[in-house]
């Protein structure tokens, strides 16, 4: 019964994925993206970066790069609590 | 002064992280200054909340934008609007109602914990985890930008299973830890798949950008399925909430308030994308319907599960559960009679976002005292435990406070956001009504078998109890002051924070989008 | 496994390990500049101490690789990269004070296709290097103390 | 060449195998690498929804003069979430280790403490 019930939500979300997928503009022809090729033109000229993915993920998007920073540190943080030294009363 | 209000968003976000990064390298100095370190930073971020929610507020709710990484951040069109291209921070009498929240729980949290966790290992990592968590939930609400808000909501994801396994020494909070890892997991890759979606149709990731150049296609449908679904998981919405019971059961006890918090946060992502950036693009009132049906099963589950359990935390926790129903029940309410009714809709939706702030003071209080009955009894287990109004005279008023207002009952804070739902919800339809009253009656009942095998009862046996220590008192008795405060003066409080916050949602959409695109 | 692989294993990683250790630096270093940055080559370092840990083993190492010297390295890196989101506040938070500047990595660059001059794109290196810090550090103690934890396994 | 949406239906079928690992496979290790297939596919997508035809990498040092570049902010989306993957999956495998040493197994229907 649970099976059934989970294998239902599993097609209908299988249909769904793919749906999406096949009615997405075609690969290889994406969207005339405004910010993007704003980043193209002037990465060179505001930021002095030739490479404009670093330009975008260390400047015009840092923040998402100081967040993302961030879940690693708390992965790190997060795995070394896990391993971490115990107290003789708390085993 | 005004250049701190200024840069107050990011800070918000940018404390909490700074003192997240140095608390292990501080704790090396020794517990003490560790604990001053980490509650100055906590005071600092809630005065910096206060700061915006008192300057957005006497702005009347208005959005302020704050840009990241200076100029230009937008670029013009040729229809005369500009497209951001920078990552903006927009921040709306929504977005600062939830950033006071947020600092309510987590100040009161953090002087907790600090003589909750006096003899255990790792207080560094957990100080450091805790801020963590305080930052990505408040970048889950400053954020004006759609992947943004994806990464805010996976630092919270990953800071909060660190919390939540923290106890390595019991194997349900590694089991629970695993399992709220996986369907946090699945709920961000929901929302990164529907942010992707979104930007491969409109070439853009800002909200108010994307808000703007919406129209209610297949694939933003699709997308809108998608972002309603991871986060409706996160939240801890019925079919989904699975995990809710264990997260908030098995995390410490000043986690599981942090962690009602972030459910919250979740909420008002699902508020954010449903109200500003689909709003009128989708039928409001199907939608309104689908998080009614939502709201209702969540209330129901949550409250008859509540019914069976005789684990206290366990218990709170699937109250907890049921009172995202009636946000949701409130927020759904309302959007299914925006359109028709103004009006009406507009006092489901105050009904449904006072709930929020009343319902993570008085969830909050009510984990507290979990926490402190049952480091006083030694048992997490109603059965085994009793008696404790004997010698914790201060912590059983306190858990009554809590949980009359939980139940809605008057004059506590509970009762004043219910009443509202109750009402508008009884205009919509009376069946919704009676659904929530009785529910609420019966989260009462729960309650009141909880107080009776905790506190009633003949003396414990052991002397190991007494009234727990004045570092846990003080936290608990702020929350119950908020508590007092918000259930006898509401409608203060309705006019001041809630309202702007209610229209911010539906009817501040277009100066969301102008604040932003201008035109 | 605890006492690390054989013999021909240990003589290979002991040579690869400098070359990779330069190649990830490389990797940081000219981040700005060619594919990669802090992040790619923070893992291809941390990959090295990956070799080191698989071929002598976690014994073998013993006192060289110290999970909370790396640790606390990390929490250097990541409040570098804070401070640097700091620095120019003046305007906004991460607002790239050096680029264009003509000081310290201020140099500006030729529109167009170029053969690249290191010394210029502002905070992006300081950054690229905040950030490799952060992650080869924090990789290398995720693996070490994961290794670690599972030989107690073994071994109990 | 054109391939229409191709692509991206095979990036929908790793994310619909990753679902099904995680819907219907015991071994918890095996979840894991459901949730990574589930990014894995994610990722897959989101990179090639920048891409251009015959574009070349948004990178100017020793770039060929005159063409044109593909969308560079997928590629700074996709690096950041990788990364947030590989946090996921260090956080899920430890997990998995402690369960192991506490229960001695890794089959989800034998842990079954946290139940109603």
């Amino acid at each position: 019964m649970r099976k059934a019930a989970l294998f239902v939500a599993f097609l209908f979300v299988s249909a769904f994925l793919l749906l999406a997928a096949s009615s997405i503009r075609p690969f290889g022809a994406p969207i005339v993206s405004t910010m993007d090729d704003y980043f193209i033109a002037n990465a060179q000229r505001e930021i002095a970066a030739n490479n404009v993915v670093t330009a975008i993920v260390f400047d015009y998007r840092g923040f998402d790069t100081l967040g993302e920073a961030t879940v690693l540190f708390a992965a790190v943080v997060g795995v070394l609590t896990l391993f971490r030294k115990l107290r003789e009363d708390e085993r | 002064m005004s250049a701190l209000s200024v840069h107050a968003p990011v800070l918000l976000i940018a404390i909490p992280l700074l003192g997240a990064f140095a608390v292990p390298l501080i704790g090396k100095l020794g517990r003490g200054v560790r604990d001053v370190f980490v509650g100055l930073i906590a005071a600092f971020t809630a005065a910096l909340a206060g700061l915006l929610a008192a300057d957005v507020f006497g702005r009347g709710g208005a959005a302020s934008v704050y840009v990241l990484g200076g100029k230009p951040f937008n670029i013009p069109l040729p229809s005369g609007m500009t497209a951001p291209i920078r990552i903006l921070l927009e921040v709306d009498g929504m977005s600062a109602f939830m950033g006071l929240i947020t600092a309510l729980v987590t100040i009161t949290a953090i002087a907790f914990s600090f003589s909750y966790w006096k003899k255990r290992s790792g207080g560094n990592m957990y100080y450091s985890l805790l801020l963590l968590l305080t930052a990505g939930i408040f970048g889950m609400e400053m954020t004006g930008d759609m992947f943004n808000f994806f990464v805010f909501l996976e630092v919270t994801s990953i800071a909060a299973c660190g919390l939540i396994g923290f106890r390595v020494w019991l194997g349900r909070s590694q089991e629970a830890g695993f399992k709220v890892m996986t369907l946090y997991t699945v709920s961000g890759l929901f929302v990164l798949l529907a942010v992707g979606l979104l930007y491969g149709e409109h070439g853009g990731l800002n909200i108010a950008y994307l808000a703007h150049g919406l129209t209610g296609g297949l694939i933003d449908k699709i997308a809108l399925g998608l972002l309603l679904t991871g986060l409706a998981m996160k939240a801890g919405a019925v079919p989904m909430h699975m995990w809710a019971p264990d997260a908030y059961g098995e995390a410490p006890a000043p986690t599981s308030a942090v962690l009602v918090a972030n459910s919250q946060a979740s909420l008002y992502g699902l508020f954010r994308v449903l109200f500003t950036l689909f709003g009128i693009t989708v039928s409001a009132a199907t939608t309104g319907w689908i998080l009614i049906g939502f709201a209702l099963l969540t209330i129901f589950v949550g409250v008859t599960m509540a019914l069976v359990q005789n684990d206290i935390k366990r218990l709170i926790a699937y109250g907890a559960v049921s009172q995202i129903g009636y946000m949701l029940l409130g927020v759904g309410v309302g959007l299914a009679t925006i359109v028709a009714k103004p009006a009406y809709g507009l006092v489901a939706m105050q009904g449904g976002i006072f709930h929020m702030i009343n319902d993570a003071a008085c969830i909050g209080l009510l984990f507290l005292v979990a926490g402190a009955i049952s480091r006083a009894a030694g048992t997490r287990d109603l059965n085994k435990m009793g008696g404790l109004a004997h010698t914790m005279k201060y912590t059983s008023v306190f858990f009554v406070i809590g949980a009359f207002a939980l139940a809605g009952v008057p004059p506590f804070n509970g009762f004043a956001s219910k009443f509202l739902i109750y009402e508008a919800s009884f205009k919509l339809s009376p069946f919704l009504a009676i659904i929530a009253i009785l529910s609420s009656i019966l989260l009462l009942a729960v309650f009141v078998k909880a107080f009776q095998g905790a506190f009633l009862g003949p003396r414990p046996a052991s002397p190991g109890g007494g009234e727990a220590p004045l570092g846990m008192l003080i936290p608990m008795a702020v929350l119950t002051l908020v508590v007092i405060a918000f259930g006898l003066f509401p409608g203060f409080f309705v006019e001041r924070i809630v309202t702007p916050a209610a229209r911010a949602l539906w009817f501040g959409r277009d100066a969301y989008i102008s604040a932003i695109l201008g035109g | 496994m605890n006492g690390g692989m054989s013999v021909i294993v240990r003589t290979v990683s002991r040579f690869v390990y400098g070359l990779i250790l330069v190649f990830g630096f490389y990797v940081i270093m000219h981040g700005h500049l060619t594919p990669g940055g802090g992040f790619q080559g923070g893992a291809v370092v941390a990959s090295a101490f990956a070799l080191l840990l698989v071929a002598f083993g976690a014994a073998g190492l013993k006192g060289r690789l110290n999970a909370h010297l790396l640790q606390s390295l990390e929490e250097v890196g990541a409040l570098a990269f804070l401070a640097l989101g700091f620095l120019g506040i003046g305007t906004a938070f991460f607002y790239n004070l050096l680029a264009n500047s003509g000081s310290l990595f201020g140099a500006s660059v030729p529109i167009g296709p170029n053969s690249g001059i290191l010394d210029s794109a502002g905070t992006l290196p300081l950054m690229n290097w905040a950030v490799g810090l952060k992650v080869m550090t924090g990789i290398a103690s995720i693996v070490i103390v994961m290794l670690i934890g599972a030989r107690k396994e073994e071994t109990e | 060449m054109n391939v229409g949406n191709l692509p991206f239906i095979v990036s929908a079928l790793l994310v619909v195998l990753g679902i099904y690992t995680l819907l219907f496979k015991r071994n918890l290790i095996k979840l894991v690498i459901g949730v990574s297939l589930i990014e894995t596919g994610v990722n897959l997508f989101l990179v090639m929804l920048g891409y251009r035809s015959e574009g070349i990498a948004p990178i100017y040092t020793f770039a060929p003069a005159g063409e044109r570049m593909v969308l560079p902010t997928p590629q700074a989306l996709t690096l950041t979430s990788i990364v947030i993957g590989l946090a996921t999956t260090a956080l899920l495998l430890s997990f998995a280790v402690f369960i192991w040493r506490h229960y001695g197994t890794l089959d989800v229907h034998k842990i079954k403490e946290l139940k109603g």
